[in-house]
């Protein structure tokens, strides 16, 4: 059962929610990129804009039209409402040589994410398996996942930069939505709205909204099958584990190396990449201690640091244990691939390095190799 | 109660912004002031007392050969030594000297060149003595420096990550002013510290904290050049204030080279 | 898995350091009581703590002691870096934190009814220790039991009172091996895995326990394997940085595993594609 | 032992059983057995290498004399292995002290007579060349393993 939400009726969604005490957050244009933020009405939207990207590119354009969600997706991932990129976990204080530790408490702010893509659904839904369903849920993502409510919003368009398609991960949602909208333009502005649980459908009985004719959801469709058809970037993703752990010698690590800035952009922007540093701090005193947990990454070579130093020292290392992960061993520890085909990693690269090129780059040496022994 | 660790803060050949950071600490010097006796401070104060000191802070780089006399005794003096700021790491603006002959210089620049005594090379305190731990920085960011002595009070390592300072662009969830405006920003090959302070104002970085662990400036300059930025703006930007320090050195050396032609083109 | 930790996994609980007992130079353990109410610690041989000096840092440190005592941690610690440099300066009364414990267990199930040797590497010993009292305890579904030692020089073996009191009680064989023989020592020198060379096994019903710096167990699981021990039959322990416990920091990864959470201890075809790789 | 005993256990001993019957006639004539107490030094640093063991029981140290550390034992050598190369190669001066550890039986040859005799018998020459380099290898490969520092290195924090 599909509806209907008229365009200048989107308020009344926001509205819907702030009444049954949901923080907003959503897509805002901020310093020339649109991010996701607190939101508190349809005026903040990017109402109007879209962004052009490609590899270490991101440029902000108007559009001809009023789309609310005509843009892709920004630097800023949602894994940010659930893992934070700094947050403390516990302080604690000295007196008379007693500690007494005190632990963070939980949020207690319910949250509405408003517009995400089909690709971010699945990228919450890899971190679920890696922080809320493994032997030790993360009790501050287990909170605030099962108090956020999500109004994903399917694509109609796409980036350059986009590759949902080789992923299975998009351009629709298909799961793990409460509402899913598909923003039409023509001939009336409006949204085809799906629910998705028990949540979404109150939401649209409190709204009351229509169903949604045919013509309204073939258009929806229609849309869907644009952003489909506009995805060119391609990742052959059925071999591709194999394919990383036959050559993890191969020289075209050293090659991607010599671009590789190792700044660690890529594993910041990605909305899969979970790693943190937990550090400790004190006051001068040393009578107040405490623990904060941060984004950490694979390209810092403290990460690996061992006693004589990091075990990954090179940035072929670096850059080798990320693509690895994200391809090939992150199925081995999740049964699931690490990538979800966003393209944020190729976009907010300095270097525009393209994990796609990569991938492409490794099979493409070993058919040469196999047309070189014929 | 034990005796309170004895502080002294040195000058060498610097513009004492370093120093002041300690000043600026408004909120913390109290604290400061309460963890540690500060011992030697001309700066701040006119009390003296005699070494040895716990931990000296150690600004600027050395440039004379008395100088490079004094840090050896400082250095003997001192149980843990800290270098703050990019004269101290890394030799500073005045290393620029390094890349040029200074007799030349002082005989252009003084009436009476002899009686200047000075070495040719600007160098990093690390060069002539052990240091304990090396603060970034032009200047130091003074939370960083309340952070180090907290570490140093409290055996610990101080908390002075060596990534890029694009991980605190990202952190502090700020925008890419480099993939968004193609502006020139040294953050992917510079040292993180000062809070991606520069990309918060939508500027590029200037490369202040120094190169980062593992930093490829060729790649970095290669970008640059791709985005448009001249050579000649590649080169300054790695002959800088940390221009001495290897990574930055070298990629400006590299960057020299590429310039020459095009200067002797143009006569 | 042993005791869960408690539901918030990533706060310590405060401990108090009952007893400090130096080792070898450089090399002490702990052991550490609950400073409130907490529970029997339960842990599985071969499981490790995440021991914290409040405002220091946090290192995993394996558990050494016996698991039938359920009333406290013991921990022998190398001090080496800078939180373990100033676990060394702690004395006995102090408060340090603990989470755990974490990780998996030695093979003890699968080696019932079956020869056993137990090969470990200099400090390698504390973390095979909870592994001995558990054999000496059932000592009865064992069959032969060899511990097989190596340290750098007689004055790093660590637990020689024990090493000794377990070799006169017979029930095990105990052979010590240093790289450096001297102090008037009269013992073996060479390598761990020369020792394997004069065991007495059936290699078909035999299961090997390896603990010591990778590159040693590297050497002493090919030896095993020359002795025609199955693969599958040798079970090495892996170190790696390891911050969180729990699986979420990605830091103890090797290959497709996390060392925390999957490990630390592997059999050897799962975990042998991804040794001895350069900078993996 | 009778010379037909030791050329019998000759046989038997893995250091010497692929040699044909005749070799081992030979080796055998320019053996003896001999049994060593705790403490008695089979080698000597810098002493002409006269002699070389096949050890059958017990147990022997190489040891060095470091100036400030003390004797110092770098392997320790049992059943089954040799004592002493030198004697093959010029200038024929032993390298380290061997040192008896625990009560040790051996075969002892007259390696200067064994070394002449490898003149007229260059297989023999050879194959026992070959053993003693089987020696060699192993004890290079410990020492290349000892130099890795096996216990020294700990990935603790």
């Amino acid at each position: 059962m599909h509806y209907r939400l008229e365009a200048s009726d989107l308020e009344q969604l926001l509205d819907a929610l702030k009444a049954d005490g949901y923080a907003l957050l959503g897509p805002q244009r901020q310093d020339n990129a649109i991010l996701y933020d607190t939101l508190e009405s349809v005026a903040d939207l990017p109402q109007g804009w879209t962004d052009q990207q490609e590899a270490g590119q991101y440029k902000l354009k108007r559009r001809e039209d009023a789309a609310y969600f005509g843009y892709v997706v920004g630097p800023r991932s949602w894994k940010r409402v659930f893992l934070p990129p700094r947050k403390r976990l516990w302080s604690a204080t000295q007196q008379d040589g007693v500690w007494s530790i005190s632990e963070e408490p939980l949020p207690t702010q319910k949250v509405a994410l408003i517009g995400v893509r089909a690709c971010e659904i699945h990228a919450i839904a890899i971190q679920d398996r890696v922080l809320r369903e493994g032997p030790y849920p993360d009790p501050y993502y287990t909170t605030m996942r099962a108090q956020s409510l999500i109004i994903a919003v399917n694509c109609t368009q796409a980036a350059p930069t986009c590759f949902c398609t080789s992923m299975d991960t998009g351009p629709n949602a298909t799961f793990g939505f409460d509402l899913s909208l598909t923003e039409l333009l023509e001939p009336a502005h409006c949204f085809v709205v799906e629910v998705g649980s028990p949540k979404g459908q109150a939401l649209v009985e409190t709204l009351g909204l229509p169903a949604a004719n045919d013509p309204d959801q073939a258009r929806a469709q229609a849309g869907v099958d644009q952003a489909r058809k506009q995805i060119k970037r391609t990742l052959q993703r059925d071999d591709v584990k194999a394919l990383l752990y036959r050559n993890l010698e191969h020289a075209r690590w050293d090659e991607v190396a010599s671009r590789c800035l190792s700044c660690a952009n890529c594993t910041m922007v990605c909305p899969t990449c979970f790693c943190t540093e937990m550090e400790d701090i004190t006051d001068l005193t040393g009578d107040h201690a405490e623990r904060w947990q941060r984004w950490d990454s694979c390209f810092h070579g403290q990460f690996t640091h061992v006693h004589g130093g990091p075990v990954r020292q090179s940035t072929r290392s670096r850059y080798r244990q990320w693509l690895t992960h994200k391809l090939a061993s992150w199925e081995d520890q999740f049964g699931t691939t690490g990538c979800v085909g966003c393209g944020r990693c190729i976009a907010w690269c300095p270097a525009g390095i393209d994990l796609t090129a990569e991938v492409k780059a490794f099979r493409e040496s070993e058919h040469t190799q196999e047309n070189n022994k014929r | 109660m034990t005796q309170k660790p004895k502080l002294a803060v040195w000058k060498f050949a610097s513009c004492d912004g370093c120093q002041l950071s300690l000043l600026d600490c408004e909120d913390e010097l109290l604290a400061v002031a309460g963890a540690v006796d500060i011992a030697y401070f001309p700066e701040a104060t006119r009390r003296m007392v005699d070494g040895p000191y716990d931990v000296s802070l150690v600004e600027g780089s050395i440039t004379t050969p008395h100088d490079a006399e004094r840090i050896v005794a400082i250095r003997k003096n001192s149980k843990k030594l800290i270098t703050i700021g990019a004269c101290a790491t890394a030799g500073g603006i005045q290393a620029l000297r390094n890349f040029r002959d200074v007799k030349e210089w002082t005989s252009l620049v003084y009436a009476h060149p002899e009686y200047i005594d000075t070495l040719a090379h600007s160098s990093p305190i690390a060069e002539h003595v052990k240091v304990d731990f090396e603060l970034r920085g032009c200047p130091i960011n003074k939370m960083q420096l309340v952070e180090v002595l907290a570490a140093f009070l409290n055996q610990r390592k101080p908390l002075v990550p060596n990534h890029s300072v694009c991980v605190e662009c990202k952190l502090n969830e700020q925008v890419c002013v480099m993939v968004t405006q193609q502006t020139p920003c040294l953050g992917p090959v510079t040292q993180a510290g000062c809070g991606a302070l520069c990309p918060r104002y939508l500027r590029g970085c200037f490369g202040c904290f120094g190169p980062k662990e593992n930093p490829n400036t060729a790649s970095m300059a290669t970008q640059w050049r791709t985005s448009g930025a001249s050579e000649s703006q590649i080169f300054r930007a790695f002959r800088g204030i940390n221009g001495y320090a290897e990574a930055f050195r070298l990629e400006s050396e590299r960057s020299e080279q590429r310039l020459q032609p095009t200067e002797q083109e143009a006569k | 898995m042993g005791a869960s930790p408690a539901i918030r996994p990533m706060t310590p609980r405060p401990f108090r350091i009952e007893a400090v007992r130096p080792e070898t130079p450089n090399v002490f353990t702990w052991t550490l009581r609950p400073t409130q109410e907490d529970g029997p610690l339960v842990f599985q041989p071969g499981q490790f703590n995440m021991l914290s000096i409040f405002g220091v840092g946090e290192v995993p440190i394996s558990v050494s002691g016996d698991a039938e005592q359920s009333e406290i941690w013991v921990h022998t610690i190398r001090s080496v870096g800078t939180v373990t440099q100033v676990m060394e300066t702690k004395k006995a009364g102090e408060i340090v934190g603990v989470r755990g414990p974490f990780g998996n267990t030695w093979p003890l199930q699968a080696a019932e009814g079956c020869d056993v040797v137990l090969a470990v590497g200099g400090l390698g010993l504390a973390p095979m220790r909870p592994t001995i009292y558990h054999v000496l305890h059932h000592r009865e579904r064992y069959k032969r039991v060899y511990l097989l030692y190596g340290a750098r020089t007689p004055k790093d073996i660590l637990y020689p009172d024990e090493l000794k009191a377990w070799s006169e009680s017979g029930a095990l064989d105990i052979r010590t091996t240093v790289d450096v023989g001297m102090d008037g020592w009269d013992g073996e020198v060479g390598l761990v895995t020369d020792l394997i060379s004069d065991i007495r096994i059936d290699p078909y019903h035999s299961i090997a326990m390896v603990c010591g710096p990778e590159i040693m167990m590297h050497f002493t699981a090919k030896a095993l394997f020359h002795r025609r021990i199955a693969p599958a039959r040798i079970f090495l322990s892996m170190e790696r940085s390891m911050r969180c416990g729990t699986g979420w920091c990605g830091h103890c990864q090797l290959g497709p595993t996390f060392l925390c959470k999957d490990g630390p201890v592997y059999d050897y075809p799962s975990i042998q594609p991804w040794l001895h790789k350069r900078e993996l | 032992m009778t010379p037909q005993d030791l050329k019998a256990f000759l046989a038997e001993h893995p250091f010497f059983s692929t040699l044909p019957a005749e070799d081992l006639a030979i080796m055998a004539s320019y053996a003896e057995y001999a049994n060593f107490a705790v403490g008695d030094i089979l080698l000597r640093e810098g002493q002409q290498a006269t002699r070389f063991y096949v050890l059958r029981e017990g147990s022997v140290a190489i040891d060095v004399h470091h100036p400030a550390r003390g004797l110092i034992t770098l392997m320790t050598v049992g059943k089954g292995d040799v004592v002493g190369w030198s004697w093959l190669l010029e200038p024929y001066l032993s390298q380290f002290d061997a040192r008896v550890l625990r009560p040790t039986k051996a075969l002892v040859f007259d390696a200067v007579a064994l070394r002449a005799s490898f003149e007229q018998h260059p297989a023999l020459g050879y194959a026992v060349t070959r053993k003693l380099l089987a020696q060699v290898t192993k004890r290079l490969y410990a020492a290349r393993i000892q130099l890795l520092d096996l216990y020294g290195i700990s990935n603790n924090p």
